[in-house]
């Protein structure tokens, strides 16, 4: 006999019976004030929030152009007329961290749109074609796997020459497998799901059968992992732009900004103090989301 | 003589969607008997049996104006009162032998430490009441069995390891919940002989949790019949095909009969007075 | 309709392949309700997927309508014979809302007046139209196993394998869940292989019995001889013994 | 059953073996394919073409690509990795010179990223949803959030320039270098060995920092993981049968469901190890610390190809073993699996 | 301090030492290593370089003719090896440089002197006897300063060397790693990338060095070193980045020492460049440099303001030109040249103070004239890789010898060019590189090394300063290097060499 445990009448009551239709809008707003209501994962949205809102209003919100020297005010301790003081050129470093928020967003975002459907690719067919397909997608993974992520994009970043475009493809390059390889395990466990056999067996082709049944379902653990590997991403960039292989100047990177900032930490720590929590605020914000969107989707679990 | 005493037995859960009444006032006194708790899924059953035992997790909210073990108000008892009383007074035999064994210990340990827990006694002593106990439950080779982990043995094996280690502490109570529900039509009537064996030996006290009717009205002596968190009918076993709640009678008549084929079988339509009628013996 | 003969399969495995399905003989007619029983683990999904090609490499020979099944494709398998799996909550695709799953199986076969056909096939399962923007977390066990059914009958199969579809449901739902099986099957005189544990359950619905026990069929008896007692075979008698005992 | 075992030793191996051909392929691109110019960097940027002409031949640097893949892959199967540039001895004499340097270093580290992490994950997986696990969920994001190298530098202003415990760069005092013997490359070893207390202090002294900084990345990890390893063993059946039968709550916790999730751990310790690799390049360039993320750095840096290939490979190679190890691990510790 | 009072602690990044070998051994910190490790034959003053001192040589004369110098060594040297020096090993070690042909022979090969005629033109006129002829004429203070500052004049023991040859190598595998050298110390340990350490040479022919032992760390960290330096870790740092000097400069205990080096910075375009060939172009480029600005804030300490190709302090060396910031004309001058709505462009420096610093202002001036110009900033070897290509735009750079406190060491570095084609592939000369080819300042060039009269040369090395001014070169200097060392107080007699050989002999501790 089957487990009876397993299937669990959660909405008993006649009345639950006939609940009320939930559109996906509503389900959405309620998903996302489930999210706000750990503390946690508010904060998170909330930095999030405030990222995307720098990036966009960057005009505004910052105080000087983040690229004007001004060598007559090299160095400047935070006060009023530059709240996170100026740094060895004389430039606001406010402002830069304000259109750093830019770039930050930007290597997150070239990031995961190449690291999400290719991962999401490359695992979905992996897991559900099996057989020589996977043999071959998993080595190719297991290689890259094989290299700390740090590692192989200094190695990348080193081959292509520093610069932010690059820095973005390394970092992808490194990034997707742990992608592919959570595509792939969703996927096998998917394969043989009933929904799937019923597609088949209605004469859905395999492409159907990805892109309909199979991605739609890999998609929010995907999600998750994106967005925690945002936080990854913006440490691996930051690393990146520290060792000096990412964003090339004047661009305000917050790592490249601590970089150059560290020889001057001494005396000026506001240098290195502000764009270090920037990155560490923002980084953390991704995980809380990244946490809170997973308890969302799969509460036992964390 | 009453072993246990409930009334007026609450359970809310919290969730995210809010409160949830999983069990509304249920009361029942268990005597030396075989009693059975039936229902429908989700209708509350195990949750009675866990609150029993204080096993709901730590954000349930149990009521009751009386959950009375022998001298023990079970629901003052702290932490350390409780562990005392489960394995010893009561325990509880879980539905599904896979996944209720530890899969990295053997068996044999797992039953040993279900004594060893209460009793001062040396591993030797622990180990050799085991093999005994198992014994006790009918399996061939214990001492081989003894030593095998859970995935090695079969899912009847396994249950009658579960019997064996809630039994050897010899409580006073045990509950199943739904023991045999996981187990295949020919092995399930052996663990329930060896269970009732066991129990009248040892005269332990019986509740039997489980969702079918007749397996039931075959096997105990009184039965408590729940729907919807609510008990809506106690009735003796034997009694069970004169039930007078339309529930009870639908869930006995909506079951495809072998003797007696109809075209069509009867449909129960479902009362929303049933989740608030009190019910009246 | 369905003739099955002396079909085996080996479980290729990790380490050594496991046979799992030994010299299986069946034939069942068109109309006909063909119940297959067993304890569990012992061959009876694996029949079903053999049949559904989700097996590959089995032995022996299948034939569906004189055809040999080793020379269809799924695509038109897929027109004859459709599937009722056991469990209702995974059968269907929980991001898809009912009205993409019904419409599916249409879209894949490109058939037009979709809406229509989807209307009249839920109405075949006792559903409305309300259903139809809905998920199937918003559905209670019987009405997902409804939608199932729905989603099979909706290319007018031949023969529906049904994969103990009530063992997931309550009692009471099981009931209203076989009253629509029988309904369904007199109207669209469909061909049913249907799997169970529950040997009341099948003798309410077939015709006939295979008795499974470890990948073999151990006998075949029809709903009289069952319900006489007229039965051969050790196991049978325990099978019956227990269906017996719960009545 | 024994031709069975032996077919999947065989299939192992041609797995890993297929994997280390293209780990050899990528190292090989990557090296290609940087455009920085080895020759410069043997030669500086002032010497004439003449002399560009014969180090560019001499680094077989003008033979068609495939040829040049052909003697990379026939140098690597003979063990045979080049000299690196960067220090004129071959590249192999090279890692494992500054191996234990990083061993040393990742070892303490993963030291306290055990002796933290897991007790943290149990005490956070224990206390789900209350303010401890709030608490520790919030430390171990910030573990993963902090830019390593960022608090590299914080802490070495704190703690050796305002507080002056901790040893400022370098795996030992300057003037202890080369002051005691090397047994083993270990200098908290060979120091003890050596009998040079003062020295052993000094190192302690110099290792802390880093090695702690290094390990609270790896607290995070292994308490993150811990934590929902836990969570997974305590909501399973066997864990209500084991207070059913009246255990208290530390045998629950650590007799049985512990015992769950132990191997799941060495797994995860395996890849934390592993990590603590990367982590090193960061906290190795901060510290000075002279071990194999410098290496690599530098060497990258220069554009020396032969140490870039051995060193990346020798990493992917490290990753391969570790990965095999917790397979094994795995296979000797869950009775499951036997 | 901390550190014991026989010991010198050094801290500097090792990034750059790859070989110890001094006919391959670039840079200028393997010049300091091999200076305490060899001895030149003569060396220059410290304090005064345009003294020369005796060192191995005893005696030296040059010939009526201007054309061969001849050398009497000291007889009581012995390498660490115990081996005698002999003449022989004398001229072993030059022919080696050339045979070897590795970077340094560029240096020799500049004077005229070829694998091929080496042997004739260098050779033992007695056990301690040494002549070296001319290839061409020359002034010999030119071979003076070269057997004084280039760091492969360091004298090899030939016989230790030979034992360790491998394939005809002349043992330049081994010296890679290993020394062979007869100065005051001698190697004890070198790890590559890590640490060297040397111990006293008590057989120094010299005066017995009062230091046990020296121990130099790689340390990369400015910050780092600062702290240590502060703390007393460490004696001596090289290599500090500027914050990290101005905040010691006040400090207790510690001294800044601040010595010229010959080498200059400058901000270099491309004639290959059709725009940048344009000289009103590079006039306004000339005039967009920032040039007080710069070495107000960035240079301090790695360079002081100037403005000339031929560096500071030397006869020849013409008054600065004194070019300045002035937008507006820029402007004008690109509106003349046709741009009056600028151009893109390049802009490559490494990445490192100050280049990169200087790069970024620059960056910011060239825009206000509407010049927009991207940074590629790099490793030396990506930066002057694409130099040596001729593949650059425009590049903020440093170069130009000057080791030797002649103008020459500056001039055929950065404005010889005697072949301008792609093929003639001069990759030495920044004259070539940058595809700046003025015939009349090859003459000039020329004419002025062979010129022993130093009233006439130095009157051709102004015409070649005023014509290129004149002419706009490709090259502009905005400073000149300067070396800064932070030393701590107890070390004494630690004296910064402005060819970069420092010769730690004399240091004391207290
Ligand atoms: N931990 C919990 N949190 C929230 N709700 C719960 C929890 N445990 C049980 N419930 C709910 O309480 C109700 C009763 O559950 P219970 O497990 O007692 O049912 P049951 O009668 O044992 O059903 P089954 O026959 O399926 O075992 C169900 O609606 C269930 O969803
Ligand atoms: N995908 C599979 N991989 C390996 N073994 C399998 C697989 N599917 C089925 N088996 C094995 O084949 C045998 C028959 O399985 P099958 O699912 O047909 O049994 P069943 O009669 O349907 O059982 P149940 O009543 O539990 O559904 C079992 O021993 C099972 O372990
Ligand atoms: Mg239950
Ligand atoms: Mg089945």
């Amino acid at each position: 006999m089957k487990n009876a445990e397993v299937v669990r009448n959660s909405d008993y009551s006649l009345k639950a019976r006939h609940n009320p239709e939930y559109t996906r809008v509503a389900l959405f707003v309620k998903s996302f004030k489930k999210l706000c209501r750990n503390p946690l994962s508010a904060s998170g949205v909330i930095i999030v929030a405030l990222l995307l809102i720098c990036a966009i209003a960057a005009p505004l919100i910052a105080t000087h152009n983040p690229l004007e020297q001004d060598l007559a005010r090299v160095l400047a301790s935070p006060s009023l007329a530059h709240w996170f003081g100026t740094d060895e050129y004389g430039r606001d470093v406010f402002s830069r961290l304000v259109y750093g928020s830019r770039v930050t967003l930007y290597i997150i975002f070239l990031v995961t749109i190449i690291v999400g459907p290719v991962g999401l690719l490359v695992g979905t067919m992996s897991g559900y074609f099996g057989g020589w397909v996977d043999s071959v997608f998993m080595r190719i993974t297991d290689i890259f796997i094989s290299f700390p992520s740090l590692v192989l994009a200094l190695a990348f970043v080193a081959a292509l020459g520093p610069g932010l475009e690059h820095a973005v493809i390394a970092i992808a390059i490194t990034s997707w497998p742990p992608v592919a390889r959570l595509a792939r395990a969703e996927t096998l466990t998917l394969r043989n799901s009933d929904y799937v056999v019923a597609a088949q067996l209605q004469g859905a082709s395999a492409c159907r059968v990805l892109f309909h049944y199979i991605s739609l379902m890999c998609l929010p653990s995907l999600i998750v992992r994106l967005t925690m590997n945002m936080a990854t991403v913006i440490l691996t960039a930051a690393a990146l732009g520290f060792l000096g292989l990412g964003a090339q100047p004047p661009l305000p990177e917050w790592g490249a900004m601590i970089s150059t900032g560290r020889s001057y930490m001494l005396e000026s720590w506001w240098l290195v103090a502000f764009p270090g929590a920037a990155i560490m605020l923002v980084s953390l914000a991704f995980n809380l989301l990244g946490d809170g969107l997973r308890d969302l989707l799969d509460p036992r679990t964390e | 003589m009453d072993v246990l005493t409930v009334e007026k037995l609450n359970v809310t859960f919290r969730t995210d969607e809010g409160l949830k009444h999983a069990v509304r006032d249920v009361s029942f006194t268990l005597r030396n008997e075989k009693l059975a708790i039936v229902g429908e899924s989700g209708s509350g059953k195990s949750t009675v049996g866990k609150a029993i035992l204080r096993l709901n997790p730590p954000s349930t909210r149990v009521t009751a104006e009386k959950l009375q073990f022998g001298k023990t108000n079970l629901l003052a008892c702290n932490e350390k009162e409780i562990r005392a009383i489960r394995g010893q007074h009561i325990s509880m035999i879980m539905q599904d032998p896979k996944f209720s064994l530890n899969p990295v210990m053997t068996v044999g340990e797992q039953i040993s430490e279900a004594l060893s827990v209460h009793r001062n006694i040396s591993r030797r002593e622990a180990k050799e009441a085991a093999l005994e106990m198992l014994k006790e439950v009918s399996i061939a080779d214990p001492e081989h069995v003894y030593s095998q982990y859970p995935h090695e043995i079969s899912g009847g094996m396994g249950q009658r390891v579960m019997i064996a280690m809630m039994v050897i502490p010899e409580p006073d109570i045990i509950i199943a919940d739904e023991p045999t529900s996981a187990l295949d039509v020919s092995v399930q009537q052996d663990v329930l002989n060896i269970l009732t064996r066991l129990i009248e030996k040892k005269n332990i006290s019986l509740i039997f949790i489980s969702h079918d009717l007749n397996l039931v009205k075959k096997f105990c002596d009184r039965v408590l019949v729940m729907y919807g968190g609510r008990v809506v009918e106690s009735i003796k076993a034997n009694e069970l095909s004169n039930a007078s709640h339309p529930y009870t009678r639908g869930l006995m008549e909506s079951l495809p009969s072998l003797k007696h084929r109809r075209e069509t079988l009867p449909v129960m339509t479902r009362d929303q007075n049933w989740l608030t009628q009190e019910y009246t013996t | 309709m369905i003739s099955i003969q002396s079909l085996s399969f080996d479980m290729p495995g990790s380490t050594k392949s496991k046979r799992i399905l030994n010299d299986i003989n069946i034939s069942i007619g068109k109309g006909e309700c063909f119940g297959l029983v067993g304890e569990s683990g012992s061959g009876k999904t694996s029949i079903l997927k053999c049949l559904a090609g989700q097996f590959q490499g089995w032995e022996g020979a299948i034939a569906i309508q004189g055809k040999s099944l080793a020379e269809t494709s799924l695509k038109e398998r897929s027109n004859t014979m459709q599937m009722v799996f056991q469990d209702p909550y995974g059968a269907l695709h929980p991001r898809h809302t009912i009205r993409k799953i019904l419409n599916e199986p249409l879209a894949i076969k490109g058939l037009s007046d979709k809406s229509e056909r989807i209307l009249k096939a839920l109405k075949d399962v006792g559903l409305d139209e309300t259903f139809l923007p809905r998920y199937p977390h918003q559905l209670s066990g019987g009405q997902r196993q409804r939608v199932a059914i729905a989603r099979a009958i909706i290319l007018d199969p031949d023969i529906i394998l049904l994969d103990e579809p009530t063992s997931a449901l309550d009692v009471s739902v099981q009931a209203e869940i076989l009253n629509l099986l029988t309904s369904l099957h007199r109207r669209h005189q469909l061909t049913y292989l249907m799997v169970s544990h529950d040997l009341g359950v099948i003798a309410h619905l077939c015709e006939r019995v295979a008795v499974m026990k470890s990948g073999e069929i151990v006998e075949v008896v029809s709903r009289d001889d069952l319900v006489e007692g007229n039965v051969a075979h050790a196991y049978t008698k325990v099978l019956l013994q227990h269906a017996l005992s719960r009545e | 059953m024994i031709r069975s075992r032996v077919s999947r030793v065989t299939k192992k191996t041609g797995v890993i073996l297929i994997t280390l051909f293209g780990l050899l392929t990528m190292t090989f691109v990557i090296g290609r394919l940087m455009p920085i110019d080895p020759v410069l960097a043997v030669i500086g940027p002032d010497a004439d073409s003449s002399t560009y002409q014969q180090v560019f031949d001499e680094m077989g640097l003008g033979k068609p690509i495939w040829v040049q893949y052909y003697y990379y892959l026939q140098d690597m199967l003979s063990g045979d990795f080049g000299r690196a540039i960067l220090t004129g001895s071959p590249v192999i004499d090279d890692i494992l010179r500054v191996l234990p340097a990083t061993i040393e270093l990742a070892s303490i580290a993963i030291m306290v990223g055990v002796g933290l992490g897991v007790p943290l994950g149990v005490y956070a997986a224990t206390h789900r949803g209350r303010l401890g696990d709030h608490l520790t969920r919030l430390i171990t994001l910030f573990g993963y959030s902090t830019p390593v190298f960022w608090v590299g530098m914080v802490g070495l202003i704190i703690f050796y320039a305002w507080l002056n415990w901790a040893g400022a760069a370098g795996r030992i005092g300057f003037a202890y270098d080369g002051m005691f013997t090397s047994y083993t490359g270990f200098y908290l070893v060979d120091t003890l060995l050596s009998g040079n207390i003062e020295a052993f202090v000094s190192a302690l002294r110099h290792i802390a920092l880093p090695a702690l900084i290094l390990g609270l990345n790896s607290v995070s990890f292994i308490g993150r993981m811990t934590r929902s390893f836990m969570l997974e063993q305590l909501s399973q059946e066997y864990i209500k049968t084991a207070r059913v039968k009246g255990l208290s709550e530390r045998s629950v916790i650590w007799k049985h469901a512990f015992k769950n999730i132990r191997v799941q751990l060495l797994t995860i310790v395996a890849l934390a190890y592993g990590g603590l690799l990367e982590g090193a390049v960061l906290i190795e360039t901060v510290f000075a610390w002279p071990g194999f993320g410098q290496y690599l750095t530098d060497s990258l840096l220069m554009g020396d190809m032969n140490a870039v290939m051995a060193s990346v490979l020798f990493i992917g190679l490290v990753f391969v073993f570790l990965n095999l190890l917790s397979d094994a691990l795995y296979k000797m510790f869950d009775p499951r699996t036997q | 301090s901390n550190t014991p009072s026989d010991q010198l602690i050094i801290a500097l990044k090792m990034n750059n030492i790859l070989s110890l070998d001094p006919a391959a051994s670039t840079g200028n910190d393997i010049a300091f290593i091999n200076a305490n490790l060899y001895d030149t034959l003569i060396e220059l003053d410290p304090e005064d370089p345009t003294i020369i001192l005796p060192a191995l040589a005893r005696d030296w004369e040059v010939a009526d003719d201007n054309m061969s110098i001849s050398f009497s060594l000291r007889e009581d040297v012995s390498f660490h090896s115990g081996n005698q020096l002999t003449a022989e090993d004398v001229v072993w070690t030059f022919e080696r440089v050339l045979d070897l042909n590795l970077a340094l022979a560029t240096t020799w090969k500049a004077l005229g002197f070829t694998k091929e005629n080496i042997s004739n033109l260098i050779s033992e006129t007695g056990t301690h006897e040494v002549e070296i002829k001319f290839p061409r004429e020359l002034d010999p203070k030119l071979v003076i300063y070269t057997l004084a500052t280039s760091p492969s004049a360091f004298i090899i023991d030939k016989q230790l060397v030979l034992e360790h040859e491998q394939d005809g190598d002349l043992g330049h595998q081994w010296l890679t790693t290993n020394s062979a050298g007869s100065g005051a110390f001698s190697l004890e340990q070198w790890i590559p990338q890590d640490r060297i350490i040397m111990v006293k040479n008590a057989q120094y022919w010299g005066e017995t060095p009062s230091l046990e032992r020296i121990a130099m760390r790689n340390l990369k960290e400015s910050q780092t070193m600062r702290l240590m330096i502060e703390r007393g870790d460490i004696d001596v740092a090289i290599g500090m980045s500027v914050p990290d000097i101005r905040s010691l400069e006040g400090a207790e205990g510690v001294d800044i020492q601040t010595t010229q080096r010959g080498t200059l910075y400058y901000v270099a375009v491309s004639m290959q460049n059709d725009i940048l060939a344009n000289k009103d172009v590079r006039r306004a480029i000339r005039g967009t440099i920032n040039y007080e600005g710069i070495n107000d804030s960035i240079m301090p300490y790695y360079g002081v303001f100037h403005q000339r190709p031929v560096k500071l302090g030397l006869p020849a060396t013409l008054p600065e030109p004194m070019y300045s910031l002035s937008t507006d004309e820029a402007r004008k001058l690109l509106a003349n040249a046709g741009y009056e709505n600028g151009f893109t462009t390049t802009i490559r420096a490494l990445n490192e103070s100050p280049f990169i610093n200087v790069a970024i202002n620059l960056q910011s001036s060239l825009e206000r004239i509407g010049i927009n110009a991207e940074i590629i900033s790099g490793t030396g070897n990506q930066v002057y890789g694409a130099m040596r290509d001729r593949r650059f735009d425009i590049i903020v750079g440093r170069g130009g010898g000057g080791f030797a406190p002649h103008p020459d060491s500056n001039l055929t570095p950065l404005l010889f060019n005697p072949d301008n084609s792609d093929s003639a592939k001069l990759t030495n000369f920044q004259g070539w590189r940058t595809g700046y080819h003025n015939e009349r300042i090859n003459e000039l060039i020329m004419q002025a090394v062979s010129e022993a009269d130093s009233e006439l040369q130095n009157s051709l090395y102004a015409e070649v300063q005023s014509i290129y001014d004149e002419d706009v070169g490709a090259l502009f200097p905005f400073s000149q290097m300067v070396n800064t060392v932070a030393v701590r107080q107890e070390v004494e007699g630690y004296l910064d060499d402005p060819a970069a050989m420092t010769r730690l002999r004399s240091v004391t501790k207290h």
